[in-house]
C-alpha cells in the first residue's frame, strides 16, 4: 500500500494518450460492465501492472475521467457508478492531503489498500471461474451410465402386535354383548298403530254389537304381557275411531265387557 | 475434448492398440442411452479399429464380473450379472399395528383353537374377510389345523410355533384365561351370559380349549 | 433373492469374500446414473459387507480402463474417462449457458462457501440479481446452507454434490488453485476499513471453506 502512496506522489494530472483511449474504448458499451468494479478492473489493466503493485490514485484519476467522459457523450449512468466516483474523489484527496492525525476514519491508504485487494479478489474469482468451467465437466466431457437401471423400491411391511393387545382384543370380544345399547323389548308390545291398523280393516263387518276382546290379534291372548299390551292398544284405537265418528261404543257395566259396533254414516 | 481428425481415407495413422480400442468400446456401452450395433461402435470409434474385435476382449473382461456385455438383437450393452438382481432392490422395512380385525380374528383362534370360520365370525359378530386370515396365515401366525367332524367338514384354525414365539408363550394354555384378564382389569364385567354357551358348541372330540375359561 | 434380514448381532453368516463384494458394488454402480453413497451401498449389500473396502480394489480394478470409479463428496460414481470424450457426441447434454454473472457467482459460492448474498454482492462490487440464484438451485449447483448466527441471520449458499459430479471433483477442497488463493489471503473476509460492524457478521462457529482447508 507504501507503494500505491508512492506512485500517487509521482501522478501528474494529464493521462497519457493510451490511457484515453482506452477509456474512450470502454465508453462505447459501458452496458457490458457489471457495476463500478468491474470498470475499474478492466481500466487497472491498462497500467500493465500486477494487480499487488497497482496505483489507486492512478486507476481513480482514470475512472474520474472516464466518467466525465461518459457525461460529456450524454450516457446515462447508474447510481452506483456515480456513488463510486464521489467515493474515489473522497480517496483521492485522503492519498493526496497530508496525514492530519485530527481526522477520524481510516486513512486514504488503507482505503487504497483495501480497494486494491477487492480488485485483486474479484480478478482471482473470475480466473478461478474460469478454471472452473474448463474442468471435464459431466455430460460434456465424462458421462454417467446411459441406462441407469431403475431401483425397485420394496416395501416389506412387519406386522406387530403384543400380548397386551392380543388379550385387549379377546376382551373387548368377551364384554360386547354387555354394553348392548338400551333398546326398548318390544317382544310384548302391539302398538296403538298396529292395533287401528287392524280394527279399521275390521269394523266394516261390525254391523252389530261386538266385544272388542274379539278384535285382539290371533296370539296375543295367552301370554299376560302380550294380552295386556293388545287389549290396552285396541281399546285406545277404538276410541280414536269413535272420536272420529267410524263406531259406536258401550259398556252397560262397571268392568262389564265393551261393545263397539260401526256407526252408518247417514 | 480432441478431434479424431485424422480423415477416413488417410492411412498414415494407425489404428489404435487393441486395448486403447476396448477402452472405447467399454466408454460407449457405459454411456449410451441404448444398446449399440457393431457397425455404430465402429463408425464412432477412430478409422481402423475393428469394435467386433475390441468387444471379444472386453467380454472376456467382464466375465465373471458385477456387470457383463451381452448382446441385445444385433446390439451390444453392459447389464448387471443376473445373480445379483437382488441388490436392485432397496428394501424399506416398516412396522405396522395388526389391524383390529385381524388381533380380533387372531385372539379368538388363540383362546378357542381349534375353531373354523364360521365360528370366528360367531363370535366376533361379524364376517371374517379373507384377507383377514389369509395375512395370518402369511405371517405364519395361525396355520390349518384338522377338518371338524361335524356336517361340512370345515377346515379349523390354530395358532403356529411362531405364533407362541412372538408372543412369548409356551403353549396356547398360557394364554390368560378370562378370570385373569379380569382380574388385570382387562375385562370389569361379569362375564356374559353366552360365554358358558359358546363354550358348549365346541366339539367334544376335539382337544379345544374351552375349558380354559371354565371359572 | 434372498434376502439379508438377519439382525445386525447375528454372526452366524458370513460375509460374502471380499471379491465378491466388490462385483456388487460394481453392479450397483453400474446400475446408478448418481452418485451411490457408501451408507446405501452397504444398506443394499447383505449384512457384514464392506463397500468402503470393496470400492478400493473396485477403483484400482477400474484404473486405465474407459470408465472410472470415482468420489463425489461421500459417494461414489462410475463414469467414463475424459480423454475419450470425443467418442461420445451422441451423448453430449447442451448444458444451458451460463451467464458471466451466474458463473462468477456459482464460483464466489465455491470458494467462499458458506456464504451470504451480501458477501457476493460485496465480492462482486453488484447486486446479485434473483435470477442468477435461482438459475444455480435450479440446476442443483448450489443450495442454501446454514443461517448465519449475525445480525439479521443472513442465509449462506453452498455448492451440492451434483456440482461436485458435475465438474469431476471430489470435494470442494479440490477446487483448482483454492490453497494459492488461500496463502494469498484472497479467501480471507477482509471488511473495509472502518467497518468494524461488517467484521463481526463472520460465524464464529460456522464450519466455513477457509476453515475447511486449514493444514
Amino acid at each position: 500500500m507504501d507503494e500505491n502512496f508512492d506512485d500517487s506522489t509521482s501522478l501528474t494530472q494529464e493521462v497519457s494518450v493510451a490511457d484515453r483511449m482506452a477509456a474512450e474504448a470502454l465508453i462505447v458499451d459501458v452496458d457490458g460492465y457489471e457495476g463500478p468494479l468491474d470498470i475499474l478492473l478492466t481500466l487497472s489493466r491498462t497500467q500493465k501492472v500486477d494487480l499487488r503493485k497497482i496505483s489507486i490514485l492512478d486507476l481513480a484519476q482514470q475512472y474520474l475521467l472516464f466518467i466525465d467522459q461518459a457525461k460529456t457523450l450524454r450516457i446515462e449512468l447508474a447510481a452506483d457508478y456515480l456513488v463510486m466516483a464521489a467515493w474515489l474523489t473522497f480517496l483521492k484527496s485522503r492519498l493526496l492531503l497530508p496525514l492530519d492525525p485530527t481526522e477520524d476514519g481510516p486513512s486514504g491508504a488503507e482505503l487504497a489498500a483495501h480497494l486494491a485487494f477487492q480488485l485483486e479478489r474479484l480478478q482471482a474469482m473470475r480466473e478461478s471461474a474460469a478454471k472452473l468451467m474448463a474442468r471435464d465437466r459431466l455430460g460434456r466431457d465424462i458421462f454417467a451410465r446411459g441406462i441407469p437401471e431403475k431401483v425397485a423400491r420394496v416395501k416389506n411391511v412387519t406386522y406387530t402386535a403384543s400380548l397386551l393387545d392380543l388379550m385387549q382384543a379377546y376382551a373387548r370380544l368377551r364384554t360386547r354383548d354387555e354394553f348392548r345399547p338400551f333398546t326398548m323389548d318390544r317382544d310384548a308390545v302391539f302398538t296403538m298403530e298396529e292395533a287401528l291398523g287392524r280394527m279399521r280393516g275390521l269394523i266394516g263387518y261390525a254391523l252389530d254389537w261386538t266385544d272388542i276382546a274379539s278384535y285382539l290379534p290371533d296370539g296375543w291372548g295367552a301370554d299376560p304381557a302380550r294380552r295386556r299390551s293388545a287389549t290396552a292398544s285396541t281399546f285406545a284405537a277404538s276410541l280414536e275411531l269413535a272420536k272420529e265418528g267410524k263406531v259406536e261404543i258401550r259398556q252397560s257395566d262397571t268392568f262389564a265387557p265393551i261393545h263397539l259396533r260401526k256407526r252408518d254414516v247417514s | 475434448m480432441t478431434e479424431p481428425d485424422f480423415p477416413q481415407e488417410e492411412s498414415l495413422f494407425e489404428a489404435p492398440p487393441i486395448a486403447e480400442q476396448e477402452r472405447m468400446v467399454e466408454a460407449i456401452l457405459f454411456a449410451s442411452a441404448e444398446p449399440v450395433p457393431v457397425r455404430e461402435l465402429n463408425s464412432r470409434m477412430p478409422h481402423g479399429c475393428d469394435a467386433a474385435e475390441a468387444l471379444v476382449h472386453l467380454r472376456k473382461r467382464y466375465e465373471g464380473r458385477g456387470v457383463h456385455v451381452v448382446k441385445v438383437g444385433d446390439a451390444w450393452a453392459l447389464r448387471t450379472a443376473a445373480d445379483l438382481s437382488f441388490l436392485m432392490k432397496k428394501e424399506t422395512i416398516e412396522t405396522r399395528k395388526l389391524s383390529r380385525a385381524a388381533i380380533e380374528t387372531l385372539a379368538i383362534i388363540a383362546y378357542h383353537q381349534p375353531v373354523s370360520r364360521a365360528e370366528i365370525e360367531e363370535i366376533r359378530g361379524v364376517s371374517v374377510s379373507r384377507g383377514t386370515l389369509d395375512q395370518l396365515l402369511e405371517m405364519e401366525w395361525i396355520r390349518f389345523g384338522r377338518r371338524r367332524m361335524s356336517p361340512g367338514r370345515p377346515i379349523t384354525f390354530i395358532v403356529t410355533e411362531g405364533f407362541l414365539d412372538h408372543f412369548g408363550l409356551e403353549n396356547a394354555r398360557d394364554l390368560p384365561g378370562l378370570k385373569e384378564l379380569r382380574s388385570a382389569g382387562l375385562l370389569d364385567n361379569r362375564p356374559p351370559p353366552g360365554a358358558e354357551a359358546l363354550a358348549d358348541s365346541e366339539d367334544s372330540d376335539d382337544e379345544d380349549q374351552s375349558e380354559m375359561f371354565e371359572e
